[in-house]
């Protein structure tokens, strides 16, 4: 059976979606099954993680097929990771869904799609075959797509254009170097296109395949200069639907950029400059554009892509170091971005507005939810202790190491601007008194719910800034794991082994 | 040790949860808490004065290398000392000067934190721990100057404070890396050892530069003092504490703690008394132009934290000394000085100087206290203030070169400092009583004790400089590595040079004090030059940087989505293009083509032809109808080359996709050319060049050898194991049965979408947003 | 006919992109249909395209006896084909509603969530 | 001449020339009806030419895709037709 | 043998494929437009598949053959029907030279009901000689 | 349910003939599965007597392909001689056959012979308007329809 | 649309579409077909007669919503690809019945899986069609 566990929170994600869509319609019965499931999934996870840790790199072969020929999954440290943060993420969301979703959205196949999202998740972060892994972004997209227009007015139809499209472009790039890449190789497994990769003759093929992922992912990871469909459209849904976007989507781009330019794209001189010119840029680009913005979930989605920058940085820089500064960074990011589009969502349902000139008070008003809301804020800056500080060395240390110094600029602009951006938006909306606010003719205020739904509304936010706290001050054990994840990475044999010998003693 | 430190984290979160449920005792409770560390500092000062450096360590992040490692030597101690001892008075006067406050249990907690902040910083060795408590002290601070936090110039002080001390931090974040990757170490006892290297090492400027960018903004130096004026906006405590006391010196006590480190080059030297003199004559000029006391003391600080970086520029045992006794000084009458000016404003309401006077007939122990002060400010004896600045010419005549230069800047800052400190001192106390102020009370005891306490001890310290002598003094230039053996201090050095400057410089200040009358018209005459201070220019640095970010981003973010497919698009080709170009080996290989026949060329032809209708008709259902079109044609193309499987489903789907379109159509507006004929070259030829490559990729890869191991061994198995004979099939429902199950989850995902999208309509009042 | 095809594809990918840099909403999926044609044309010229042989083992045999078609590159396309069609039915409709809530097909006037609000 | 020539050679050509004098017309229109009837012929011509070229590969096999070609054509020509029917109803 | 009728099959199916697709260029209407395509295009591909059937003489083929001929004849003129219906409501002129036209004036514009009989608002009804010549399709602009 | 036993017989056959297996095996397997989806799709009030049509339909189909041959020729001078020599209208037919299925096939029949084109059924089923490429005569051609396929129809339907 | 012949000739259409879009369905192991085309084959059939006879009219012919087949098609789906990881086989392997059956031929996990794939299909296909006609 142990051989089988990787693939157990795949198999109950889905399970829950087709379950969830057979209670069509009854929602009390769905939020309860998402919970519990994800809860499970949680706890099914963690017994995975831990079963991972102890026994290195696991490996699935779909079908009973030996590697190369059918679809292998792959249980690697960074993939088992990004699946147990993805439960973490996945269960406060779950909680925080059911509380503020209004029942109409529930009612039109929330659950299933938001459990068909995670479980696209999931399978983008553990298939080691590359074109299964484009299915999976499919799932993801098509997901994510509709649960931003589900119950979609004006602004998330227009958001969902510009997401769509950017989004199909980037799948269409990700399928034009899929095809490249099986037209110079024959092959779709992940491990042997490593291999395959090595040797092919005109490495300028094999750049410019690299460079159509480069495109591909990045879109989906949302660097610069592609990543305009993200504060076009992460604002526009409701906030659990964002926090989920806002804390994994992307992430999803860079877990991808980070397996192939550490699997089968090594080495490339161009590509990791390129990658670091890319990252400076995102690092700018996102920073100078959180500043200017008002819509608090605006600012989130410019901080996504300034904070994208850190982690594609580190894999151009592409040293153990830099690794598992990337690493760290990535867990430290999903948890406090996911937090982050949740406590807007709590603002929203408290105040009645996300726009920072017309918030304000919330300190007075909510002093113990402030100082919960401080938690993820001040993690997100990177004030140490709290979680972002740590990767942060990592980084600069690598930068130093590879005399990257545009880099090292890059980092401390963005660590300086997002300080900058979190203080002036806990003036504004934390301290600043509000102006007048109409309060709004049968709006859904917090302080008008039940006590239940209350806690539905705070107990994630708490759930999740406990673990950000754990990051920071229990760093120790991030800095061990993402130093595993990137001594792992760095050396692609170990992937490349695990693949194929277990290919060879089938059970 | 770490005990010590964390206890003021500890009670800051105690008075989070517990803070509202004993508000009366609160002062008292709070109190206890910096006296008792004042208690457990003190008792090391024997130990620390014999030499010994005493070290705790605590494992924390031993991957990075980062543990809670404190030392406490001389310097810690002094710093540890003052943290705890003004801290302990500062808690007591907030008792009384923020009494029945809504927050004050809030306020405390923010003392609390910085306090155990300073003392984490001030005891760290380990110099990533030490950044850590560096980043709270600046946290809080922020906190506290932003305590009236309903005021929006509040605000923006402490937003421009955390901005400038945020951004000397990342400086100290980067230099404490360097200087990790430099030496392999974060211990900066462990860094002294290696100073030599240190100097001669290729990074050296650029790790100074780092801990400079550090100190310099946190001890407001020129040109990154003023947030320390503006900060001055926040409660009277917090200026004393964070604004003279703790937290500007941190950065005098980063400079110090490097010292021995980084310090005794040219550049260390050069840069520190450079900046240091320039900062101490220029707050020390605008003193001068102030009539608010606590702007006039704002100015007098950062003129203090001038001389201090000077003095650690010049480097020598009498300079070191000098700093150690000016600290003490400072710290003693700035604190007074502040406790004083808030007593005045809370009592009389203002803090304008040129109101205030008299005032000593209704409250003379603050008198009192104001009045020691401004003595020992002033440099006066018997006051201690008098030892330092004596000190203080001593170094500064004995230093290398321009000696003169330096003396006369030195004595000019004194001078002027002495003005600010009879102003702020001595001028609200003296002359007629306004009648306005006539009904203006004496505070309570917890409030007036502790400024006059302090002031007391100047005078103290003064007569008995033997009292900090071997237990504070010395040690502190022990730890900047200096012999301290021979350091004696005493009142009366004999008659010489730095007696001679003294005299001038109390008789010229004197003077200054009674011709020069602070007035608004002064302070305006000044404000004219505000266009050129380094405030406006930050500001308007500022504001074009803000413009520039609105126009970065709406460069890029303009809300159009083909100019968004435009530039990912272009990046690509530039790319691709790019490589392409640099690579001579793209041949297209000939021999491997099959031929083209007739019916295939037809079955093209219709293709191209039914795209090229595609994009140009103005008819939307020509336009679908030529889809089909195209659809055909590719799977006519799909059959020539063996794929029936792939023929039948591109067909039923294209079918599908007429059908959905023309159930979606006929409710759509017409169908409009939009865009102008430039634009539509511009895209042409975009668009073109980007199908170029397609087609020209494509050609290449052509050129490589084959390889289909895969498609070989799901031929061979395809029936044999998977009991199937349409090996694509079998490939879908087994080989890669995974992407056939995400597949149709792809289709059910998109139905439910399909279903939302056109039924659930939800209510306005519930949209996000 | 390789050339052909790639012409056939480079057609495709530049209409397809021309048609999603049109201001139409209409214009816009048209554009996509052409591209995704466009990358499956490609996965099959690039798996290497095979006349006359279809990967379908012959009645009487266990193996192939000739030559057939690499069978991979059409599972991929149909698994890419179906995909698409999911999202590209989603896209229609989507321009549907949204143009019935935005009144307008103008992509031009659909730029109000990149305005600083 | 074998069979296979003279389908490759004479008859494939002479399907191919039909299909291109058919797009012919759905180029030129007049009418959109013009343009459905071309689509639809050029389907039927579709499954001639499959049923032709199995016959030079000796592929029955591709015989199954004429099939759905002849089931499915008419659903799109339903569509088109539906199409112009409510387009003009609306009026 | 059989490959002598399967000659002969295949180049009759091919000569009236080929002459649709020439009757679909020099026909003057559509409505002359769909009747060459429903009948030559239908016997053409008809053949085509016969000669298929006798070519690969197994039973499946032949029964694919007889299927698809099966729905060609079934589907072909419900879609002619279609269309033609289509383009007369639409619009479609008839050719200048057509001698009749039945059908002038008795579809009702809006509901599409065709009557057996002219009724008294021929206002409603859809009347050629009014009508644009239907060239265009209607919700486009020129 | 007699007529429904009559359409099941029938698409069993039409299963046999498609997998070109007459295993009796298939038989029964044809025979569950037409059951299975006449079951999803039918609704107990229609009656499907249309089935027992069938087999006088295709003898009719077989009369039927003679004239489609025959006229197609006629179509193939027309198209490919120089001039068009076509009296081409719109002719209207009164109807006698009544049913529906009976109306339709009509319909069709004249559509798939050459040279006409049913346009569509008058919505009170009384006549039938035809598309014809050669109208020397109008009663004539009225005539020819209702005489040849209508007729033969009529016999099909009459009970 | 309301004419005659159209919707004669549907009725006709439907169950003899239902009946090839199986026959696709069952034959794609072997040769060209299989759940998917043999799906949209039968969602056509739906689709043609709603056209011809309304939405209504098919909806009442088609006694489940086609919404449900979504969960029960991918529910076999899954079942089929978990089955294996009950007798501890890697998910998705394939089993087998040992003898092949007459008429389909062997029997297997895929099977199953492609019957999956069917339903899926035709309840996607028709959730959406139905869903904008009825909107439309
Ligand atoms: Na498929
Ligand atoms: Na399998």
């Amino acid at each position: 059976m142990t051989q089988q566990l990787i693939l157990y929170p795949l198999l109950l994600q889905l399970l829950l979606s087709i379950l969830l869509m057979f209670f069509w319609y009854r929602i009390n019965a769905q939020r309860i099954i998402s919970i519990l499931g994800s809860i499970l999934h949680l706890g099914l996870t963690i017994y995975v993680f831990s079963f991972i840790w102890n026994n290195g790199i696991q490996t699935l072969q779909a079908g009973s097929w030996e590697a190369p020929f059918g679809i292998t999954f792959v249980a690697d440290s960074l993939s088992i990771t990004l699946v147990l943060l993805t439960a973490i993420a996945g269960l406060a969301v779950s909680i925080f869904s059911a509380s503020s979703m209004i029942p109409d959205r529930l009612k039109f196949g929330y659950f299933p799609i938001f459990h068909f999202l995670l479980l696209g998740l999931n399978g983008a972060f553990l298939t080691g075959d590359i074109f299964n892994l484009y299915v999976w972004f499919e799932i993801i997209i098509i997901s994510s797509f509709v649960l931003i227009t589900l119950g979609g007015e004006k602004a998330q139809l227009e958001g969902a254009v510009k997401y769509f499209t950017l989004n199909f472009l980037a799948s269409m790039i990700f399928l034009t170097a899929i095809a490249v890449l099986y037209g110079l190789t024959g092959s779709l497994n992940m491990a042997d296109l490593a291999i395959k990769v090595a040797e092919v003759e005109n490495r300028a093929l094999v750049q410019i395949t690299a460079v159509l992922f480069l495109i591909g992912f990045g879109i989906k990871a949302a660097v610069f200069p592609l990543y305009f469909w993200l504060p076009a459209s992460y604002h526009t849904p409701p906030s659990a639907v964002s926090a989920i976007f806002g804390g994994l989507l992307t992430k999803v781009g860079v877990y991808a950029l980070i397996r192939v330019f550490s699997l089968i794209f090594v080495g490339d001189a161009f590509l990791d400059e390129m990658l670091i010119v890319i990252a400076i840029l995102t690092l700018f680009s996102g920073g100078v554009g959180a500043l200017i913005q008002n819509n608090i979930k605006k600012v989130f989605s410019y901080l996504i892509i300034c904070h994208i920058g850190y982690m594609i940085l580190g894999l151009g820089m592409f040293t153990e170091v830099a690794i598992a500064g990337t690493i760290f960074y990535l867990i430290h990011d999903i948890i406090v971005k996911t937090n982050l589009f949740m406590v807007s969502g709590l603002i929203y349902r408290i105040k009645g507005s996300s726009s920072m000139r017309a918030l304000g008070g919330f300190y007075s008003d909510y002093p113990k939810l402030s100082l919960l809301i401080f938690i993820p804020l001040f993690s997100l800056v990177g004030i140490p202790p709290l979680s972002g500080f740590w990767p942060k060395i990592s980084l600069i240390t690598a930068s130093f190491n590879t005399e990257s110094y545009w880099g090292l600029a890059a980092i401390i602009f963005a660590s300086f601007i997002t300080l900058v951006v979190i203080a002036k938006l806990w003036a504004e909306v934390f301290w600043k008194n509000p102006g007048e606010i109409r309060e709004r003719f049968k709006f859904d205020y917090f302080h008008k719910m039940g006590k239940y739904r209350k806690l539905g509304f705070v107990a994630p936010i708490v759930f999740l800034s406990f673990v950000s706290l754990y990051i920071g001050f229990g760093a120790e054990n991030i800095q061990i794991l993402s130093s595993r994840v990137a001594q792992e990475l760095m050396d692609n044999q170990l992937y490349i082994d695990a693949v194929f010998n277990n290919a060879q003693n089938p059970e | 040790m770490l005990t010590a430190i964390l206890l003021g984290f500890l009670f800051a979160l105690f008075l989070v949860f517990a803070g509202k449920y004993f508000k009366g005792r609160l002062a008292v409770v709070s109190a206890l808490i910096p006296l008792s560390l004042f208690i457990y500092f003190a008792s090391f000062i024997p130990r620390i004065a014999s030499g010994e450096v005493v070290t705790s360590n605590y494992e924390w992040v031993p991957s990075f290398g980062v543990n809670l490692g404190f030392s406490l030597d001389g310097l810690s101690l002094l710093f540890s000392l003052m943290i705890t001892g003004i801290g302990f008075l500062v808690y007591v006067y907030t008792s009384s000067y923020l009494k029945n406050h809504q927050y004050l249990d809030r306020f405390y907690a923010y003392l609390s934190v910085f306090m155990g902040a300073m003392l984490g910083l001030v005891l760290s060795d380990n110099i990533i721990s030490m950044f850590v408590f560096w980043e709270l002290t600046s946290i809080s601070s922020f906190f506290l100057i932003g305590f009236n936090n309903t005021s929006e110039a509040s605000r923006k002080s402490a937003l421009t404070a955390l901005g400038i001390t945020g951004f000397g931090g990342f400086s100290l974040l980067a230099g404490a890396l360097l200087l990790g990757s430099m030496t392999g170490t974060y211990s900066i006892i462990e860094m002294m050892t290696m100073k030599e290297a240190l100097a001669g090492h290729e990074f050296y400027i650029l790790a100074v530069i780092f801990i400079f960018g550090a100190a310099f903004t946190k001890s407001a130096q020129f040109p990154f003092h003023f947030w320390l004026p503006g900060a001055m906006k926040a409660p009277t405590p917090v200026s004393t504490y964070l604004h003279s006391a703790t937290m500007v010196k941190a950065g005098v006590y980063l400079l110090m703690r490097f010292t021995p480190v980084l310090g005794d080059t040219n550049f260390w030297n050069t840069t520190l008394i450079v900046v240091g003199a320039i900062t101490m004559l220029y707050s020390a000029v605008h003193t001068l132009f102030r009539t608010d006391l606590k702007g006039v003391l704002a100015y007098s600080t950062i003129s203090a934290l001038g001389i201090l970086v000077f003095l650690i520029g010049l480097g020598s045992q009498g300079a070191f000394l000098a700093a150690a006794v000016f600290i003490i000084v400072h710290a003693l009458y700035k604190a007074t000085l502040f406790l004083v000016t808030g007593i005045i404003d809370h009592q009389a309401g203002t803090r304008n100087v040129t109101v205030l006077a008299g005032l000593r007939k209704v409250m003379m122990p603050v008198a009192v206290a104001g009045f020691l002060a401004a003595i020992s400010s002033a440099g006066i004896p018997p006051s201690i203030g008098f030892l330092g600045k004596e000190l203080t010419y001593e170094a500064s005549t004995h230093s290398t070169g321009m000696v003169i230069l330096i003396v006369a800047a030195i004595v000019l800052t004194k001078i002027l400092l002495l003005y600010a400190g009879f102003v702020a001192g001595i001028k609200p106390f003296t002359g007629k009583l306004p009648e306005k102020f006539t009904k203006v009370t004496m505070p309570g005891p917890l409030m007036w004790v502790p400024p006059l306490l302090l002031a007391i001890l100047g005078i103290v310290f003064g007569i008995f400089p033997s009292l900090i002598e071997s237990s504070l003094v010395k040690p502190v230039v022990t730890a900047l590595g200096k012999d301290a053996s021979d350091i004696h201090l005493a009142l009366w050095h004999g008659f010489n040079t730095v007696l001679i400057l003294s005299i001038i410089t109390i008789a010229v200040g004197i003077l200054l004090y009674f011709i020069l009358k602070p007035s608004e018209k002064l302070e305006n005459r000044i404000g004219k030059l505000e266009p050129v201070s380094p405030e406006s220019i930050l500001n308007k640095l500022t504001y074009f940087f803000g413009v520039f970010s609105k126009f970065w981003t709406n460069v890029f973010q303009n809300g159009y989505l083909r100019n968004y497919v435009t530039t990912i698009v272009l990046f690509l080709v530039i790319l691709v293009g790019y490589i392409f170009i640099g690579n001579s080996r793209l041949v297209i290989d000939h021999t491997k083509l099959s031929q083209i026949t007739a019916y295939e060329l037809a079955v093209t032809i219709i293709l191209i032809a039914g795209v090229f209708y595609t994009v140009f008709t103005r008819s939307r259902i020509g336009a679908v109808a030529a889809m089909g079109v195209v659809g055909l044609a590719i799977c006519l193309l799909f059959v020539f080359y063996s794929a029936p499987d792939l023929a039948m489903t591109q067909f039923s789907i294209d079918t599908l996709t007429v059908i959905l379109f023309v159930l979606v159509l006929y409710r759509l507006p017409k169908y409009l050319v939009l865009s102008d004929y430039k634009m539509r070259i511009r895209d042409g030829i975009l668009s073109l060049t980007f199908g170029g490559l397609i087609s020209l990729l494509a050609l290449q890869v052509l050129a490589e050898p084959v390889n289909s191991d895969v498609g070989d061994f799901y031929a061979k198995n395809a029936y044999i194991m998977a009991h199937g004979k349409n090996v694509v099939n079998v490939i879908l429902v087994d080989f890669r049965g995974t992407d056939t199950l995400i597949e149709i989850s792809v289709l059910a995902i998109a139905a439910i979408g399909v279903y939302g999208l056109l039924k659930l309509r939800v209510k306005s009042s519930d949209r996000p947003n | 006919m390789e050339i052909l095809f790639a012409i056939i594809i480079g057609v495709l990918y530049a209409a397809g992109i021309y048609m999603i840099l049109r201001r139409s909403l209409v214009k816009l999926i048209i554009g996509i249909i052409l591209l995704g044609n466009g990358a499956n044309l490609l996965i099959f010229l690039l798996g290497r395209i095979t006349e006359g042989a279809p990967p379908i083992i012959p009645e009487e045999s266990k193996v192939f006896l000739e030559a057939y078609a690499d069978p991979v590159p059409q599972a991929l396309i149909l698994t890419a084909i179906v995909i698409s069609f999911g999202l590209q039915s989603f896209a229609i409709i989507l321009v549907k509603r949204a143009h019935k809530v935005v009144k307008t097909d103008d992509l031009d006037e659909m730029n109000a969530t990149d305005e600083d609000s | 001449m074998t069979l296979n020539d003279y389908i490759s050679f004479v008859i494939l050509p002479v399907l191919g020339f039909s299909i291109l004098l058919i797009f012919y017309r759905f180029f030129k229109g007049p009418s959109i009806a013009d343009k459905i009837i071309a689509l639809d012929l050029l389907i039927t011509t579709g499954i001639g030419i499959i049923a032709v070229y199995s016959i030079v590969h000796g592929r029955s096999t591709f015989m199954d895709t004429a099939m759905i070609l002849a089931l499915i054509a008419f659903l799109s020509t339903v569509a088109f037709s539906y199409y112009i029917e409510k387009r003009n109803r609306k009026k | 043998m059989s490959s002598i009728i399967i000659v002969i099959l295949i180049t009759l199916g091919t000569l009236f494929v080929l002459l649709a697709a020439i009757g679909m260029v020099r026909m003057p209407d559509t409505y002359l437009r769909i009747s060459v395509t429903t009948k030559a295009a239908t016997l053409g591909v008809g053949l085509l598949l016969v000669s298929s059937a006798i070519f690969f003489n197994d039973l499946s083929t032949t029964s694919r053959a007889l299927v698809i001929i099966l729905f060609v004849l079934l589907t072909a003129p419900v879609s002619a029907h279609l269309i033609g219906r289509a383009s007369y409501f639409m619009g479609v002129k008839l050719w200048d030279k057509s001698v009749m036209d039945d059908l002038h004036g008795k579809y009702q514009k809006k509901t599409h009901v065709l009557k057996s009989e002219i009724d008294d608002t021929p206002g409603d009804n859809v009347m050629h000689d009014k009508t644009e010549n239907g060239n265009e399709d209607e919700d486009e602009l020129k | 349910m007699k007529s429904r036993f009559v359409g099941n017989i029938l698409l069993t056959f039409i299963w046999v003939a498609l997998t070109g297996n007459f295993a009796f095996n298939n038989y029964i397997f044809g025979f569950v599965l037409s059951f299975f989806i006449l079951w999803i799709i039918s609704r107990e009030k229609r009656r499907y007597n249309y089935f027992t049509l069938v087999p006088k339909l295709i003898s009719f189909v077989l009369y039927f392909l003679m004239e489609l041959v025959k006229a197609n020729l006629q179509v193939a001078y027309e198209v490919s001689t120089p001039h068009l020599k076509m009296k081409p209208g719109i002719v209207k037919v009164p109807l006698d056959i009544q049913s529906d299925i009976g109306i339709t096939l009509l319909a069709n029949m004249i559509s798939l012979t050459p040279g006409t084109l049913s346009l569509d059924v008058s919505n009170d089923k009384k006549v039938l308007f035809v598309h014809a490429m050669y109208i020397t005569d109008k009663e004539e051609f009225i005539h020819g329809i209702k005489n040849g396929f209508e007729k033969r129809l009529l016999d099909i339907f009459k009970k | 649309m309301k004419t005659l012949i159209l919707k004669t000739a549907s009725i006709y259409l439907l169950p003899v579409l239902l009946v090839f879009s199986v026959f696709i369905l069952l034959r794609g192991h072997y040769l060209p077909g299989g759940g998917f085309v043999g799906g949209l084959i039968a969602a056509i059939a739906f689709v043609l007669h709603a056209f011809a006879n309304g939405l209504s009219e098919s909806k009442n012919l088609l006694k489940i919503h086609p919404g449900f087949l979504m969960p029960l098609g991918l529910a076999l789906a899954f079942l089929s690809g978990v089955a294996p990881v009950i007798v501890d086989d890697p998910f998705m392997t394939g089993l087998w019945f040992p003898d092949p059956f007459p008429v389909i031929g062997n029997v297997g996990s895929a099977l199953f899986f492609d019957i999956g794939v069917y339903l899926v299909v035709v309840g996607v296909t028709l959730t959406i069609i139905f869903t904008i006609s009825e909107s439309a």
